[in-house]
């Protein structure tokens, strides 16, 4: 069997066991297990990966296999890693993990609760593993779904309004998805539905420019791409603590990884062509997330808009369209990746605590529970950017990466979307500020403990993967920086 | 010449009596009088059909309509004895763009029909068609022969037989 | 028969066609709206004598149709009194306006 | 005379034998053995799906008037393995509210069928004509089945009455075509047809009748009362196979007879598409009655299946027989479900869903997966038959249709969401006792289950069908229809990938100029 | 030079061994860790110092030395940033300046800080603060600085929100932060503004005067301006916002809300001077090719000395005088680095030193970093005697503490420039650098200085004599381990001002004798002694009605003044009001009620779809049936007239 299946295979088995399980210990036990052992493999993944690279093996595509599967479109299961996917895997394997552990108190259904959270990540690993239009389309899908009831069954709030409508904008996206990865198949004359094929082949302009705006918004959706973003600020202010982990975490980096892997790298002319209409939105996506979080009162609804200004930042890099700046962008993917899913956890152990997310309510936690505390002014700060932390060497990244464009106009927007690091900075100090300092405003929270093994754990894995990429992002860029070499050549053949 | 006049009569009589009677039938207060209207249509399309040298089907149209459809129509309106139709109102929306819908379905028909190049037209046999022609055409398997749908209408009076006596027998 | 064009036996019949459809719009009375749907469909049969005697003398399709389109609106009309004469059972009456039960 | 033409309809043969022994048995079987004629009937019915099974070509038998294909094969497999599911779920419902009409039931229902069966493999009007009529005249009784049920009655006459009138359409239709043409057979007909306007009104009349029988808007509007008032088995029975039955028709007529009218039928199905989806959608989710709701789910699903009509190519059927099949699974799921609810609670209120998870777990997975699958999410078929039916659209350039159906689908997550929404998350104080269903039930939800699940997943179920269609459509000559060089879109695709070659036999009919165009 | 990379991580080892052992280490053995690694690295810094200064360079110029220099990340082929060590005369200089204060104000908190919660931590943010400003003097490249700058940022808002339950703290903190952050928004445009034209971000290149680095943004402008000036100026808006330059200044006197040890650390020696390092290391670029920014820095400077010393004129909590005093003493060191030319001219016969300015910057940040910790430091003493920081509740308190108020007046006469006191020479280059810019700026900043003279004796003498306030608790002497560092500090007030500067640092790294202008001396230190006799007139005997008199007399420029000018309400008025009043909570009701509306509306628009439908189904027979016949007609008619 082929390495990548794995990741597909051990979900599946997941499920499987859930299914069987008859205890509350015994789902758990099985659903630590399999993310323990996805993260193991992701890991082997990493270093297979790099010692493959470092054995000169240049090829875009490492670890592939293929099968044929509906052979009248040429859809196959066809699989490969490049370095971002490999990160993404990453990425996914310890919000997973970190996530299982999040929600082992969850109640009620917590076998139900942890077969749907299998099926999702079934469905990320699946789509970053893929190759083929297709199967990577139906694990998108497949990692959306179990949203609605994650979020309708074990949510808070007005849960049901905010599942629904995060369902129905997101599979509105991936219906403008599902006509854009026919018209990428049909249009490019293509005998495969595999994206390296594709590549090979150009599609006519004309067509381009119809489909490339609907695969950018499809995917984009999910981005958080204004003015396709109010779904983020709801859902994950209603769903369960490890649901709007891994969905901020990982399901919204789906989307900045098909803009690039699908979208612009299949229709770079397109992408050229067009970028400027999309550089606009996600640079106001990238100020008005920032603006709208200084002024909103639950944590989550604070996060979530921050996540607008991120995955923003993420959809904005991409679209600068050179080297350093979709470095950056990937880079941004996974430290917002890192550092929302620490957060989410964050409050979560606060919420399941203080029974509230009011930043009015709260006040002076960090005298009563110090390790949570110290952990969300770490999450803070990677969020603000400081350097040493993850979200400093995506920002800068990203920043000089636009920043050297030729273009004037793409000059400008860099410079109103470094704006956002003083934003950012203004509402993440304020929760801080609100929330952990100052006096205790609610005696009733003195007798609150601090975090118990099971959360400790998540924190610190996700602590000292956001530290790891900020202190040493050196091996992370030179992944992208691989990967990345086709998507930019094309695009940058595509410019002239 | 007397012929082709007395054939344009027969022609013109015939036409408008289905012509008034099938409008008759649609328009009447009573059930048992449209039902009435309508044998005299049916009556005046077999006309027709002996009039176009179709005595078989005129025979046919006579049998199954005039001594079938028409005695189950008389018996279930005295079964169900609602001789009289409540009045309608007035006004009918539903009435009216009916109207406007059967005019305008009249003129395109009409229109398609009249503007419509017909193939040419050969000298019509204006011989009675032969009984053993139709009988070989019902039984025949060849084109043009008709005995897999002979089968199939059997099968249909069947289902049709034991689901009206399915549906319209006494509760048990 | 030369002597009258076959356009007319056609409008003849759309007359027929159209006045059982009105008749099955306005009717109150299923059983009215059961004799109007006897119109329409005696008036298609006129169609395909029509054509196939005037257009098509060589063989004997439409008169055939014909043939069985009488037999199968006998059917068709037989399930439907049954039908209706249910409904009388049910509800005692067979006024259109009372089959409103099942609706938006 | 020749009769070798009976032993090549095959299918029509075997379930005439049925009809006739079940009939026989129903007759003349003393009271006691007659207990048995249920699982008997099953019995027999699973031998001649098997003998449906077996590999078949192309042929012709009685002149033409009848004609079938691999398609037409598949398509009857599988109307029959939906009746056989049916068949399943109602045992229990005839046995415990009409066992004395028990014979009568499956006779209807096996006549219907066979009406079917000749609707799809017609090869003559009037051939058409009599299927069609015998799939919606016994159907009528059977609709109005439960005779106690004012409802019911209601639905028979509802059923019956716009039938009729909508055949009369159809055949007045006919009588245009016949005039028009001077033939009616199938396989004539192309070559005289020339586009006239008699010969358009006359396929847009005669259209009427398979469009109200797949319920599309604007002919549909019997569909959600008869749904409501039949025995929901009935319902389901309507829902699914009379409308195998009326789409795998329209498609080979529309393709094989009227393909080189291709540029009238077009837009006339292109207005009905965008029509049945958007309204019938809108309809459903305002719908408090599972059995409405579904009503205007199968009309909304009706119009994607149409999809497949439009695109006009062997990918196209492909796209019906399988989106068929996957609908099939989903929808007689979800009636199942529906059934064993309405008979434990007496009422087919969506409301009465509300908490079902707690108390009844597998059915709410089964009815989730059968939502799931007919708003068309992976894993479960429905996605994989609704992406397939969109790329055949999308592969003939229909960008325009597909967005507007890929919206749709939007909606109609919403409401199948919503029924997901009732069982799993709607508190209830009171919600549904646990009950047992019936074995039959249960071996049939099982079926249903695997179907949903299964179908999509395992490639062989499409690329078999498609195998099929292809080889049908090649057979006919009819690869490459005349819709495929013009679409109506205004960019032309290039490079479109047609895997098959057009043939020669369809290209005089495809070069007829239309006298409009 | 390897082991100055020492410099950097033992403090590290204090930041990351304090934090993550934390509370399992008692207070006081975490402050002896911390302070036992600071003296290594004190001692570490004085061995580099040594080791530099006493190689003799090429010609006579110091050398810019690069022990370590390792890539972390790169951007693009030229753009990369590296982490390494850049030692060359002011990078050395402030590491001695740095470790010395920081190692001070270690030993300080022992006393200052004990018993206080939280000490572990205390001392961990030092070593961190100690960590980043290190690895800011010794960047190679500019991109290494902005990261050390955002480290210092982010040690200087924990330090200063550590008593993180008093509110006050937490917004100051908060204040603090942003503000910077604001100001450090502007440095990273104008570092990709620069970048983007030199296409590099290495000093040793920058610094170069290579003509050809520049040469793509030749006559490139935006809004007016050179695009190299915009860039230089935004890098300085960077300095400004660390170095509280009007108007980014509000921030510092709020940082006072921290504990006093870190204010002397961090707010008056060390981080606050980062921005004239900044400046100092980017003089060539700024001297060469945009000189007219340099001149702006210093009107803008002169203008903070100036306003800073009024307002520290009427300040009564003695930190914030000592905070305006900072400023107003940073307001000094920009000025003399924006008038500084550089190197040697010939002109007229004499030996004319252009680069003079920045050699007295430089100079004047070194005495200044020990005298302001100084008066700091002993600020924290009297604090943490009195529990007060307001004038009122002080007074007569040289008896009680004598060690404290002889070294505080050892800072105050350096302060105000009184020979031998260091503060007069550093002072006096400066003064002599302006006159030889510009006259009337000459005069500007010596009544500056005698502004500086009148208000630190006016502290002084409130403070030490006057009327003794009432406590009721009995006043003591400080601690030896806080009263040590005061002695140590003292001395090097005492001694410094011989250190013959300019032969270790000055603007091309060529030894130069510092000669004192008597002229401007002599004047300078006359101005002074009147200005401290004026203090000792008006606030000496402690209850003299004079100064009421004299804020009478200046009526709103008193009030203007003791309200800051107003400065802190504008900011109020700009972010509550304007950022948050009219953009935030605009925007967010537009994300709620437009953007989610015309969601939510779409939503019902689709729910309510179906009642335009209704009469579709309206339950009767015949009207389904007209339907369906209306429908088939105008499909016909479609499909006939398409």
């Amino acid at each position: 069997m082929n390495l990548l299946s794995i990741f597909v295979v051990i979900p599946v088995l997941m499920l499987a066991g859930l299914f069987l399980s008859r205890t509350r210990q015994q789902a758990r036990v099985i659903s630590a297990t399999g993310a323990s052992l996805l993260l193991v493999a992701a890991v082997v993944l990493g270093v297979l990966f790099a010692a493959e690279r470092h054995a000169g093996n240049t090829a875009e595509m490492l670890f592939t296999a293929s099968a044929q599967w509906f052979p009248a479109w040429n859809i196959g299961y066809s699989v490969g890693v490049d370095g971002i996917s490999v990160l993404m895997i990453l990425l996914s394997a310890i919000i997973v993990f970190t996530g299982i552990f999040t929600s082992w108190n969850i109640d009620p259904l917590p076998k139900e609760y942890f077969m749907w959270f299998c099926l999702l990540s079934t469905g990320v690993f699946g789509f970053f593993i893929s190759l083929d239009l297709f199967t990577m389309f139906m694990f998108y899908e497949v990692a959306l779904i179990p949203m609605y009831l994650l979020i309708g069954v074990w949510g808070s709030g007005k849960k049901e309004y905010a599942a629904m409508k995060l369902t129905l904008m997101l599979m509105a996206g991936s219906a403008l998805l599902m006509l854009g990865i026919l018209g990428i198949y049909f249009g490019s004359g293509a005998t495969s539905m595999n994206i390296m094929e594709i590549a090979q082949s150009s599609i006519p302009m004309a067509l381009q420019k119809f489909f490339f705006p609907l695969t950018f918004i499809g995917f984009g959706v999910l981005g958080a791409l204004f003015p396709f973003h109010t779904w983020s600020p709801d859902g994950h202010a209603s769903a369960p603590t490890a649901v709007s982990m891994l969905h901020a975490g990982v399901l919204m980096k789906l989307g900045g990884y098909g803009c690039f892997r699908v979208a612009m790298f299949l229709m770079p002319e397109a992408a050229n062509e067009l970028a400027w209409i999309f550089l606009i939105l996600t640079g106001i996506s990238v100020v008005y997330g920032a603006f709208s979080a200084c002024v909103q009162k639950d944590l989550k609804y604070i996060n979530a808009y921050s996540s607008v200004s991120h995955c923003g930042l993420v959809l904005f890099a991409l679209l600068m369209m050179n080297t350093t700046a979709m470095t950056g962008a990937i880079m941004q993917m996974l430290s917002h990746g890192l550092m929302t899913a620490l957060f989410f956890a964050l409050i979560g152990m606060i919420y399941g605590r203080t029974h509230t997310r009011d930043i009015r309510e709260m006040g002076g936690l960090m005298k009563i529970m110090p390790f949570l505390g110290v952990a969300y002014v770490i999450a803070g700060l990677a969020s603000l950017g400081l350097p040493g932390l993850s979200g400093f060497v995506a920002e800068m990244n990203v920043f000089v990466g636009s920043f050297q464009h030729s273009d004037t106009f793409h000059r400008v927007l860099t410079l109103i979307a470094v704006t956002s690091i003083v934003i950012t900075a203004v509402y993440i100090l304020r929760v801080i500020g609100k929330i952990l300092y100052g006096p205790v405003q609610n005696q009733a929270h003195l007798k609150l403990t601090d975090a118990v093994w099971f959360e400790r754990l998540p924190v610190v894995v996700l602590i000292i993967a956001i530290a790891s990429i900020g202190l040493y992002p050196g091996w992370i860029a030179e992944w992208i920086h691989q990967a990345l070499a086709p998507i930019v050549e094309s695009l940058t053949v595509a410019a002239l | 010449m007397q012929d082709a006049i007395l054939l344009k009569i027969v022609f013109y009589f015939l036409a408008a009596a289905i012509a008034v009677f099938s409008v008759m039938a649609v328009t009447t207060r009573r059930i048992l009088r449209a039902a009435t209207y309508l044998l005299f249509v049916l009556f005046a399309t077999a006309g027709l059909y002996f009039f176009l040298n179709y005595s078989f089907l005129g025979a046919v149209q006579l049998m199954v309509y005039a001594g079938g459809v028409i005695i189950l129509y008389v018996f279930s309106i005295l079964l169900t004895s609602t001789d009289k139709e409540s009045p309608s109102p007035l006004f009918s929306l539903r009435r009216w763009i009916a109207m406007i819908a059967s005019i305008g379905g009249i003129c395109l028909v009409a229109f398609l029909v009249l503007t419509n190049v017909w193939p040419e037209v050969h000298a019509p046999a204006t011989d009675e068609v032969n009984m053993k022609l139709i009988g070989h055409t019902l039984m025949g398997t060849e084109k043009g022969q008709y005995l897999l749908p002979f089968e199939l209408m059997s099968v249909l009076l069947l289902a049709c037989m034991v689901g009206g006596i399915l549906i319209a027998r006494k509760r048990s | 028969m030369e002597l009258i064009p076959m356009e007319y036996y056609l409008v003849v019949s759309s007359i027929m066609f159209f006045a059982g459809i009105y008749g099955f719009i306005t009717r109150k009375n299923l059983i009215a709206v059961l004799i109007s749907v006897e119109l329409v469909l005696t008036s298609t049969d006129i169609n395909f004598a029509v054509f196939n005697r005037f257009l098509f003398p060589g063989h004997l399709e439409g008169m055939f149709f014909t043939l069985f389109s009488i037999g199968i609106s006998a059917a068709e009309t037989a399930v439907a009194i049954a039908i209706i004469i249910n409904i009388y059972r049910n509800i005692k009456n067979v006024e259109v306006r009372n089959l409103k039960k099942l609706k938006d | 005379m020749d009769f070798s033409g009976f032993l090549m309809m095959r299918d029509e043969i075997s379930l005439v034998a049925l009809i006739l022994i079940l009939l026989l048995y129903d007759l003349f079987a003393p009271a006691k053995a007659r207990k048995v004629f249920q699982p008997l009937a099953c019995l027999l019915f699973v031998v001649q799906i098997v003998i449906t099974l077996l590999p078949v070509s192309s042929l012709e038998a009685f002149g033409g008037m009848y004609q079938t294909t691999p398609a037409a094969s598949l398509a009857k497999t599988l109307m029959s393995a939906g009746t056989l599911l049916v068949f399943l779920f109602s045992k229990k419902w005839i046995e415990e509210k009409h066992e004395i009409a028990q014979g009568e039931f499956y006779f209807l229902t096996l006549c219907t069928l066979l009406g079917m069966y000749f609707m799809v493999s017609a090869g003559h009007f009037l051939m058409f004509f009599i299927g069609i009529e015998l799939a919606s005249i016994p159907l009528s009784c059977l609709v109005s089945f439960s005779k106690k049920d004012g409802l019911s009655a209601e639905a028979g006459a509802k059923f019956i009455l716009n039938a009729a009138f909508a055949s009369g359409i159809s055949l007045f239709g006919i009588s245009l075509l016949y005039g028009g043409t001077g033939t009616l057979y199938f396989s004539d007909m192309p070559v005289a047809l020339q586009g006239t306007p008699l010969q358009i009104a006359g396929m847009i009349l005669f259209a009427t009748g398979l469009f109200f029988k797949m319920s599309l808007i604007p002919y549909h509007s019997w569909t959600a009362d008869v749904y409501q008032g039949a025995p929901t088995q009935v319902s389901a029975y309507l829902s699914v196979v009379s409308k195998t039955a009326a789409a795998v028709a329209l498609f080979t007529i529309f393709i094989k007879v009227f393909g080189g009218m291709a540029a009238s039928w077009r837009p006339v199905l292109y207005i009905i598409i965008i029509l049945s989806i958007t309204i019938a959608n809108l309809f459903a989710i305002k719908q408090k009655n599972i059995k409405r709701f579904l009503a205007y789910s199968s009309i909304s699903q009706a119009g994607y299946i149409v999809l497949g009509v439009v695109a006009a190519s062997p990918q196209g059927l492909t796209g019906i027989l399988y989106y068929m099949m996957v609908y099939m699974f989903a929808n007689l799921a979800a009636f199942g479900v529906a059934s064993l609810v309405e008979r434990q609670c007496g009422n087919a209120e969506i409301a009465s869903y509300n908490g079902l998870y707690k108390t009844n777990p597998w059915l709410s997975v089964l009815m989730m997966f059968a939502m799931f699958s007919l708003a068309g999410i992976p894993p479960f078929a429905g996605f994989f038959s609704k992406f397939f039916i969109f790329a055949s659209a999308v592969q003939q350039g229909y960008y325009i249709l597909v967005l507007i159906a890929l919206l749709n689908t939007i909606i109609s997550l919403f409401y199948y969401l919503l029924i997901v929404k009732a069982m799993f998350i709607n508190p209830n104080e009171s919600p549904l006792p646990r009950f047992r269903s019936d074995s039959y039930s249960r071996i049939a939800m099982v079926l249903c289950f695997f179907g949903i699940v299964l179908s999509g997943i395992v490639s062989f179920f499409y690329n078999k069908t498609n195998d099929m269609a292809t080889e049908s459509m090649e057979m006919c000559g009819l690869s490459r229809p005349k819709a495929v060089e013009e679409t109506l879109d205004a960019n032309p695709v290039p490079g479109q990938t047609l895997n098959t070659q057009g043939s020669t036999a369809m290209n005089a009919t495809a070069s007829w100029p239309s006298v409009l165009e | 030079m390897e082991y100055t990379l020492f410099i950097l991580i033992l403090p590290l080892i204090g930041f990351l061994s304090l934090g993550l052992l934390g509370t399992r280490l008692k207070g006081k053995t975490a402050g002896y860790v911390g302070t036992a690694l600071l003296a290594a690295t004190a001692i570490l810094a004085y061995i580099t110092a040594w080791q530099y200064f006493s190689t003799p360079g090429v010609d006579g110029i110091r050398p810019t030395l690069i022990p370590l220099n390792w890539e972390w990340m790169r951007f693009t082929e030229h753009l990369h940033i590296d982490l390494g060590i850049l030692l060359d005369p002011i990078s050395v200089m402030m590491l001695v300046v740095i470790s010395t204060v920081s190692l001070m104000v270690h030993i300080y908190s022992l006393g200052y800080m004990e018993g206080e919660k939280g000490f572990q931590r205390y001392y961990a943010f030092l070593g961190l603060f100690t960590f980043s400003m290190c690895g800011l003097v010794v960047a190679t490249n500019i991109f290494q600085m902005y990261i050390f700058w955002e480290l210092v940022g982010v040690s200087s808002y924990l330090l200063i929100g550590f008593y993180y339950t008093k509110p006050e703290a937490v917004a100051a903190s908060k204040k603090a932060f942003i503000v910077t952050r604001f100001a450090d928004m502007f440095f990273l445009i104008g570092i990709l503004l620069l970048s983007y034209f030199t296409k590099t971000f290495d000093f040793g290149l920058l610094c170069s005067g290579e003509e050809n680095l520049f040469a793509s943004a030749a006559g490139k402008t935006f809004m007016g301006g050179a695009v190299l000036s915009w860039a230089m100026a935004l890098i300085f808006i960077g300095a400004a916002g660390k170095s509280a330059m009007f108007p980014l200044h509000i921030w510092l006197p709020d940082a006072m809300e921290g504990p006093t040890p870190v204010s002397a650390l961090i707010h008056a020696a060390t981080m606050v001077v980062a921005g004239v390092y900044l400046v100092a290391r980017l003089f060539p670029v700024y001297y060469f090719f945009t000189p007219e920014v340099l001149h702006g820095i210093a009107y803008v400077a002169a203008f903070t000395a100036l306003y800073a010393a009024i307002v520290a004129c009427v300040q009564t909590d003695i930190k914030r005088v000592l905070a305006f005093s900072t400023i107003s003493q940073i307001g000094f060191m920009l000025v003399a680095l924006g008038v500084s030319g550089m190197g040697t001219v010939e002109a007229n016969g004499l030996e004319s030193h252009e680069g003079l300015g920045y050699m007295a910057s430089m100079f004047h940040l070194f005495t200044h970093a020990m005298f302001k910790a100084l008066l700091f430091m002993g600020a924290g003493a009297i604090i943490h005697t009195v529990h007060s920081n307001e004038m009122s509740r002080m007074g007569g308190l040289r008896k009680q503490m004598p060690i404290t108020h002889i070294t505080f007046l050892v800072a105050c006469l350096a302060i105000a420039g009184i020979p031998p006191f260091s503060g007069f020479f550093s002072k006096d280059e400066i003064l002599t650098a302006t006159f030889m810019f510009k006259p009337w700026l000459g005069v500007t900043m010596t009544f500056i200085a005698a502004l500086t003279a009148f208000y630190m004796f006016r502290l002084y003498y409130n403070i030490f004599w006057g009327k003794p306030a009432q406590h009721d608790h009995p006043l003591h002497e400080a601690p030896s381990s806080m009263t040590s560092p005061l002695v140590f500090l003292a001395l090097v007030t005492v001694v410094a001002g011989f250190i013959p500067f300019g032969k270790f640092v000055s603007s091309t790294g060529a030894a130069y004798i510092i000669h004192l202008d008597w002229k401007v001396a002599l004047t300078s230190v006359i101005i002074a002694l009147v200005s401290i006799f004026i203090a000792w007139k008006l606030y000496c005997k402690g209850s003299s009605k004079v100064p009421d008199k004299v804020a009478g007399f200046f009526g709103p420029l008193y009030t203007a003044a003791k309200h800051r000018f107003y400065i802190d309400e504008v900011y109020q008025f700009i972010t509550h009001k304007i950022i948050f009043r009219c953009i935030s909570q605009p925007l967010a009701w537009f994300d709620r009620h437009v953007i989610d509306g015309i969601l939510n509306g779409i939503a019902w628009i689709t729910c309510r779809g179906s009642l335009a439908f209704r009469w579709m189904q309206t339950g009767q027979l015949q009207s389904y049936a007209l339907l369906l016949l209306c429908g088939c007609l105008l499909l016909l008619c479609i499909g006939l007239f398409r």
